[in-house]
């Protein structure tokens, strides 16, 4: 197996989650997208630690454990603001300008 | 599940030492479409419980090269945290926020040319990168054998061993972000 | 099976832990399980101690920093993972006492405005103590770890006045910017881990040293994305967006905390990054320094100047200001010891002023209910000290000698021009000629103040400002002439010398 | 020589007062204004006394003017550090330069073996070295034996003490303290009188205004911030003074800041000081590292002399300096400021053009001037930016001040067109004309800006000369003479003494006319000419709107009490007398003798290693005369047009005086015009052309009959229009609207929609990761 075939899913996953953030209204649609690109992430440090150690899948194993943690936080955001407008469309959040 | 995995990763360390990895490349190939046509389904479908699914092949792939890439224990964790606390944690989302169930056509923005501009680019710049930089660097899996002599053929007590040596700061560190996000994440989420 | 573990945890050799290097965190660790504990126990009535043991437990914790900086020894923990020296002591003071200032303005700001007090305060101290680790961090996962245990408690912060839809996007802006930023910061990481062979910074660059700049354009990719996802931290343009929208609508303390003390985080991180890891290539650096640096000072600056409210300007002047302290990141290779002092210097100063700032708004708030230029009006009419403080912190932050963003400014020059390179006399000049444009929008306000009408409708009898806010303005008064007048206070304890840099 | 090392006490003195009448000024009898008064009288008496203690000390060093001037005027060698003398710095104390510390350090050990029997020699030399006051007695013995080997260096006395130590790494030290030589006396001599004298002023000026005792606080700070500046030993207290200063004038302008012009002219004049700010911080940065990382003046000053700093170095600091300088002393195109500053108390004023605040500019170049010497090249060139400002500024501040109205704007554009007179002199190499002129500026400026104060307090608070005063001659003889003498001396008129500073300033451009000038100005000496002329007109001008004709304003004018008239009395009478301090050498066949010649020179200048040597140019009977003619000239035309025009025949004029009787055919030639369009040409032609001729008569014929001073006022007002409010002003403003487009533009960025900000976030990031993976791909 090459290193690359990895890094290179790994990038494709990142650029469809950053395609996910930019266009998807829905709050929870937006963290998926932001799931997708942290995944990314441990597939490039799980294959470079093949070369490397057990450094990279210890940063992986944290890097799991935070993702999980945001979106917790990200959740009670979202329920936050959809008690507060009834709407999780974050596209219309722009009170806040200029 | 995870038993059923464990052929997997046996395969994958077949393939250690170079010589033949030909059938851990068919599952690699066969896996990483599904993952591409899962998660960009994740992004453009328009029904959001449909989303939340396809995120589950993607992540439960995500699963599966770890198990490749001879990572077993992250492999674990990542189905066990992913698919047994985040994707249900989106569900519970979902159903609190009591987002349509059924085919949406207002999930995106007017933004889509944008994003698969922006989406394009980027991977367009990162391949170039990648593939200028590691070219056709094939995966020896040299550093397992070093921590396999240390650890009594045990990645996971070396994994550990990592974990509670060098980087037992930042794991404590974290059990403190951990509560700060629980406990911030109550008081915003919760009626008062 | 036990016997197996037994077996296999024998070659576990147990980390030696300086508790001495690892006490201000574990004070701050004690005083978060203190809050806990006295919320739980007490409950309601527990509300207006919390307060009091927060700031007890940021002096407390100020103590073994103290102790540490006295006895002087550099102590590294971890296999080089985690470092207490000079620097990372001057920023944990930084941190704290920034904290500290920040607890004295939320005090009253939180006990009327019925938020969720004793949370408030456990967030803002697992915040700090994010901060205090980063300042130590030398390890990428170390850095990762405390840059989002600062980072998560602070997006909720943001979104502390629950029933205001204004915080409600405030704290969704900074949270969803803050995790695409990690996304990116994440993957650069990554890939700086993949090219380095570790997550320890001195490795890593040392093994950065070693590939050639030939044919690994991942370096570049590598290094931009990890600076890029600090420079959300440090709202650097183009990935400010979200600072100006945050700060208007996050609690007013919360702003100063977001301002002041998490920006310096972001600018620690960077410095660890930086000076002890990718420097070695600082051919792909410093450029990428170089344009954060210019688009932020001049975006910054211009549209501060658009700007009607004091907070939003404030937040754009820290933008053009976060400009001026990323400026010698982008000479760090030619002298790196006096370019890091050069940042170090700042960023305390920055703090003093700045907290200043939003202490004076804060007490100046009660009175008006508003951060609007043209409520500020005629101020010095009815609130004559206010005025006369918030004069002065305008005037460091134009950089009005003898005050102490003169010496600030100072440093960022003289660092520039010291390296005589294109980058550095190209970034002199723009600097000169954007702390020109600064002026205006800083003297807008105190005009406004001393010159201006009282608008119709303000209540001008005299103010009691509360004695907390009041000491507040007072510490960071005192500590912004002090720094002006005394160059020699700041300049000892930022002068790190090769030393640090050794690594 | 106590005074000499205790000169910080004149600035901490009046920094106290400032405090003191902040603290208890309210309730004192006189409102605080008794503490001010007694402060800085006591800072004259002491800076008087610096001054005879500074006579002495170089009498000392020099005794005899004769040796020195002798070789000051020729020896291209004095300013070389390879034969400086170390007994030059033999009261700079230990610490405060580290360039004569390295030379005493190495001086020592020669003196050590060559000076064996020199016992004198070695006692000055430990004396020198342990910082001590006692060093007097026996440097005189010393100088006066070393006379003979032909150096008479000044010997500046500099006491400091360590501000902080820069870090380790590079041991240099920075310092805070005084550096005394003649220029800085004699600065601090003119800040004493002119601040003395306004405040005693001021007491009578401001009585009764709301803010009295908050002014009087800020003038003690002014004067104190002036002083701090003169007397600094650092440029970064250079740096502290000048923005103090800043700060001051804002106050003090922005005093009566009810009234919305009053606070934005405060805030424009701080803003376009902020311009020149800024050159002033990386000029003097750039200083602090190429001198070794020193901020001593002593350390620029010598090794900037002596050639220890690159050329380029030296070129870019200076170039930045200038733009504070520009901003600061009103020099053109950054002189906006300045008029509008005139919404300040006119005291203020006066203190501001005379003594403070705009001769910061003019004393920064002086004090720092190797650097600019040496950077721009001033020797045996015939151009450099100093001198170009200069002259602009001196053509084009006198050509505005024809079109004013306002009587204090017409001092105001005095100033800065005189300023560019001094800026110029700095520029062609004439560093003793440029403090010379800015010593008897300071008097005539003074006794002009507080006259029109006077005037002004007679004609109810109008400053408004065309519409508002007239006649005041009789009414107000004191104001008027001093008014008339000061206006003699800014002409030029021989004996005033601006005749003597103004002729030295334009025979130091060492042209045809005269010789021994540190290079060739031509073109300069041409503008400063007109420049001079157009002086003697506006103020023609002024005098006749003034104290001539018909009182035009309301109510009863009178003149002012004892404590205005007083100081206009004294101010008029140095203006009138100064110029004797500094008498040439010989005026043609009449030598003067040595006691009385080039006093100011000896007292002031500065010989010796920090200082280069420039040459003096000698007094040039034709120039002189020439110089007199054009500002004869600049008096006679607008008193032919405004005192007889209207009271006797024309012709009688023109059989009197060629350009006049030129000027009258262009008036009969007006009437020609008129005739020859009205009536001659009838008919198609009568419509556009008639209104083409009437315009042409308004305009052009007009000016033409008016001669040649007249027609400056059109090109004033053109000027005043076009340029100056228009191309000046409108840059000053495009630039500010353009910012704020730009901002406004860049504003819509910010739409508010997080995943507007997501795009632009990836957006960036992707694209700066292309350019940086091509461009290290």
């Amino acid at each position: 197996m090459l290193l690359n075939q990895f890094l290179l899913l790994a990038a494709i996953l990142f650029s469809i989650g950053v395609y996910g953030v930019i266009v998807r209204r829905n709050g929870v649609l937006v963290l998926m997208s932001i799931e997708l690109i942290l995944n990314s992430v441990n597939i490039n440090l799980i294959a470079f630690s093949t070369y490397h150690g057990l450094g990279g899948q210890v940063f992986a194993l944290f890097v799991i454990a935070v993702a999980a943690a945001e979106v917790g936080v990200g959740l009670a955001i979202v329920l936050l603001i959809y008690r507060n407008r009834r709407s999780v469309d974050i596209d219309a959040l722009d009170e806040l300008k200029g | 599940m995870i038993a059923a995995l464990a052929p997997l990763s046996f395969l994958a360390q077949s393939a250690t030492g170079n010589s033949f990895d030909v059938p851990a490349n068919v599952v690699f190939y066969i896996v990483a479409a599904f993952m591409v046509f899962a998660a960009i389904r994740v992004v453009t479908t328009d029904n959001i419980v449909h989303a939340a699914l396809w995120l589950i092949l993607v992540l439960s792939g995500v699963g599966l090269n770890f198990l490749l890439l001879q990572a077993e224990f992250v492999a674990i964790t990542q189905i066990l945290v992913y698919l047994g606390a985040i994707v249900v944690l989106f569900l519970f989302g979902i159903m609190l926020t009591r987002a349509p169930l059924g085919r949406a056509d207002d999930l995106d923005n007017n933004m889509r040319p944008i994003g698969v501009a922006v989406g394009l680019l980027l991977t367009a710049v990162i391949a170039f990168a990648l593939i200028r930089t590691f070219g056709n660097d094939s995966l020896t899996f040299e550093a397992y054998a070093g921590s396999q002599a240390v650890a009594g053929n045990n990645r996971t007590t070396a994994l550990a061993n990592e974990i509670f040596g060098p980087q037992l700061i930042p794991f404590e560190v974290l059990s403190v972000l951990l509560t700060a996000a629980l406990i911030g994440a109550i008081v915003l989420a919760r009626r008062d | 099976m036990l016997a197996l573990l037994a077996q296999a945890s024998d070659v576990f050799t147990k980390p030696t832990v300086d508790y001495h290097a690892l006490a201000p965190e574990l004070i701050l660790v004690g005083t978060i399980i203190v809050l806990a504990l006295v919320d739980s126990w007490k409950l309601e009535r527990a509300r207006p101690v919390m307060s009091a043991i927060a700031g007890l437990g940021l002096l407390a914790a100020l103590v073994p920093v103290i102790t540490l900086a006295v006895d002087g020894t550099d102590r590294v923990l971890l296999d080089g993972g985690y470092v207490v020296d000079s620097m990372s002591l001057v920023l944990k003071a930084l941190f704290i006492v920034s904290a500290y200032v920040v607890v004295l303005l939320s005090i009253n700001y939180m006990a009327e405005g019925d938020y969720w007090e004793s949370e408030y305060y456990t967030l803002l101290i697992c915040s700090v103590l994010g901060m205090t680790v980063m300042a130590s961090s030398r390890d990428l996962i170390g850095i990762f770890i405390a840059l989002e245990l600062l980072s998560i408690p602070a997006y909720m912060l943001a979104a502390w006045r629950k029933g205001d839809e204004r915080s409600n996007e405030a704290g969704m802006k900074y949270y969803l910017m803050g995790v695409f930023a990690t996304g990116i910061l994440l993957y650069g990481m990554s890939l700086a881990y993949g090219l380095g062979g570790s997550t320890n910074l001195e490795a890593i660059g040392l093994q950065l040293a070693d590939l050639g700049s030939d044919g690994v354009p991942v370096v570049a990719l590598a290094l931009l994305f990890t600076i890029i996802g600090f420079g959300f931290k440090v709202s650097a343009v183009p990935f400010h967006t979200w600072a100006p929208d945050t700060y208007e609508g996050a609690p007013t303390p919360v702003t100063a905390f977001l301002a002041v003390a998490s920006k310096a985080a972001g600018f620690v991180a960077l410095i660890q990054v930086t000076y002890f890891c990718f420097i070695v290539r600082s051919d792909v650096i410093e450029p990428i320094f170089f344009v954060l640096s210019i688009s932020s000072m001049t975006v910054g600056n211009l549209i501060a100047l658009r700007q009607s409210n004091v907070i939003r300007m404030l937040a754009y002047s820290g933008i053009a200001q976060a400009g001026f302290m990323l400026a010698p990141f982008a000479v760090a290779s030619s002298d790196p010891a006096l370019s890091l002092q050069a940042v170090v210097t700042y960023l305390v100063i920055y703090a003093a002023m700045n907290l200043g700032a939003f202490a004076v708004i804060i007490a100046i708030a009660r009175r008006t209910r508003s951060a609007e230029l043209e409520d500020l009006g005629g101020l010095f009419t009815y609130m004559p000290g206010l005025a006369v403080a918030f004069t002065l912190f305008l005037a460091s932050l134009i950089g009005i000698p003898p005050l102490g963003g003169w010496w600030a400014k100072f440093g960022v020059f003289a660092s520039l021009i010291e390296a005589d390179s294109g980058l550095g006399w190209t970034l002199a000049i723009v600097m000169a000629v954007n702390t020109a444009i600064a002026a205006y929008y800083y003297l807008a306000v105190a005009r406004a103040m001393w010159f201006d009408d009282v608008p119709e409708g303000t209540d001008t009898s005299p103010v009691r400002t509360p004695a907390t806010l009041g000491f507040a303005v007072v510490i960071t008064l005192i500590a912004t002439l002090l720094f002006g007048i005394l160059p020699q206070v700041v300049n000892d304890v930022t002068d790190f010398g090769l030393v640090a840099l050794g690594g | 020589m106590w005074f000499l090392t205790h000169t910080w006490i004149m600035p901490a003195l009046m920094a106290l007062s400032f405090l003191a009448i902040l603290a208890v000024g309210k309730r004192l009898p006189k409102k605080g204004s008794e503490i001010g008064v007694a402060a800085v009288g006591i800072c004259f008496v002491l800076a008087l006394l610096t001054a005879g203690s500074w006579w002495q000390h170089t009498n000392d060093t020099g005794e005899s003017g004769e040796h020195a001037s002798g070789v000051l005027a020729v020896a291209p060698g004095a300013g070389d550090a390879e034969e400086h003398d170390p007994e030059a710095f033999s009261d700079v104390e230990q610490g405060c330069s580290r360039v004569v510390d390295e030379a005493d350090h190495e001086g020592n050990s020669e003196k050590a073996e060559a000076d064996h029997e020199g016992d004198t020699e070695g006692e000055e030399h430990s004396s020198g070295i342990a910082p001590g006051e006692s060093a007097s007695a026996e440097s005189t013995a010393v100088a006066t034996a070393e006379e003979g080997e032909g150096h008479a260096a000044t010997k500046p006395v500099v006491r400091c003490f360590t501000w902080f130590d820069n870090g380790p790494a590079d041991s240099s030290t920075i310092t805070v303290g005084t550096m005394v030589d003649g220029q800085s006396v004699f600065m601090l001599v003119v800040v004493g009188l002119i601040s003395l004298l306004v405040h005693i002023y001021s007491t009578d000026y401001v009585n009764g205004d709301r803010r009295y005792t908050h002014y009087f606080a800020f003038l003690s700070l002014f004067t104190a911030s002036m002083m701090f500046f003169v007397l600094a030993q650092s440029t970064l207290q250079m740096i502290v003074g000048w923005e103090l200063v800043g700060v001051c004038s804002f106050a003090l302008i922005g005093h009566w800041w009810e009234e919305k012009p009053n606070s934005n002219a405060a805030l424009k004049a701080f803003l376009t000081n902020r311009v020149g700010d800024i050159g002033l911080l990386v000029g003097m940065i750039i200083l602090y590292f190429a001198a070794g990382r020193s901020f001593s003046i002593l350390d620029i000053n010598i090794l900037a002399a002596s050639g220890g700093i690159s050329h380029g170095l030296l070129l870019v600091a200076s170039v930045c300096l200038l733009a504070a300088v520009m901003s600061k002393s009103g020099q053109f195109i950054l002189h906006t400021w300045l008029p509008d500053a005139m919404a300040g108390p006119t005291p203020v004023s006066a203190l501001i053009h005379a003594a403070t605040m705009v001769v910061a500019g003019i004393y920064l170049v002086a004090r720092l001037y190797p650097v600019f010497f040496e950077g721009l090249s001033i020797a045996g060139s015939s151009v450099n930016l100093l001198a170009v400002v200069g002259a602009v500024t001196a053509m084009f501040g006198a050509l505005l001040a024809f079109v004013q109205k306002d009587v204090k704007k017409v001092l105001a554009y005095s100033t800065i067109s005189q300023l560019g007179f001094m800026v110029t002199a700095l520029g062609v190499g004439a560093w003793t004309a440029a403090m010379f002129h800015l010593f008897t500026h300071a008097m005539f400026k003074a006794c002009l800006f507080l006259g029109a104060g006077s005037m002004s307090h007679a004609a109810h608070h109008s400053f408004n000369m065309v519409d508002d005063y007239g006649g005041l001659r009789k009414i107000m003889p004191r104001t008027f003479w001093t008014f008339i003498i000061a206006t003699g001396a800014l002409a030029g008129i021989f004996p005033l003494s601006g005749f003597w500073s103004k002729d030295e300033i334009l025979a130091g451009h060492g042209t045809f006319f005269s010789e021994g000038g540190n290079g060739t100005y031509h073109v300069m000496l041409a503008m400063l000419i007109i420049g001079a002329f157009c002086t003697a007109a506006y103020m023609t001008r002024t005098i006749w709107y003034c104290f001539y004709g018909e009182y035009r304003g309301v109510g009863t004018p009178h003149e002012s009490g004892p404590r205005i008239t007083v100081p206009l009395i004294i101010l008029a009478t140095l203006g009138a007398v100064v110029g004797f301090l500094n008498l040439p050498k010989s005026i043609g066949p009449i030598n003067f003798p040595e006691s009385l010649h080039t006093q100011f020179e000896q007292f002031v200048e500065p010989v010796g290693a920090y200082f280069p040597s420039i040459s003096h140019a000698e007094f040039n009977v034709p120039l002189a005369l020439f110089s007199l003619a054009v500002a004869g000239l600049g008096v006679l035309l607008p008193y032919l047009y405004y005192f007889k025009g209207g009271l006797a025949p024309i012709r009688d004029l023109s059989e009197r005086n060629a350009l006049a009787r030129w000027g009258k055919n262009v008036l009969v030639n007006k009437y020609y015009f008129d005739w020859l369009y009205t009536d001659v040409i009838t008919g198609f032609v009568k419509g556009p052309l008639a209104r083409a001729a009437n315009w042409f008569n308004a305009k052009v014929l007009d000016g033409i009959v008016d001669g040649v001073g007249a027609g400056a006022v059109v090109t004033g007002q053109w000027v005043y229009e076009n340029i100056d409010q228009e191309v000046v002003d409108g840059a000053v403003n495009a630039a500010g609207t353009t910012a704020t487009e730009t901002g406004g533009v860049l504003r819509y960025l910010q739409s508010g929609r997080i995943q507007q900000y997501a795009a632009l976030f990836f957006a960036a990031a992707a694209l700066l990761a292309g350019v940086f993976v091509v461009a290290t791909g």
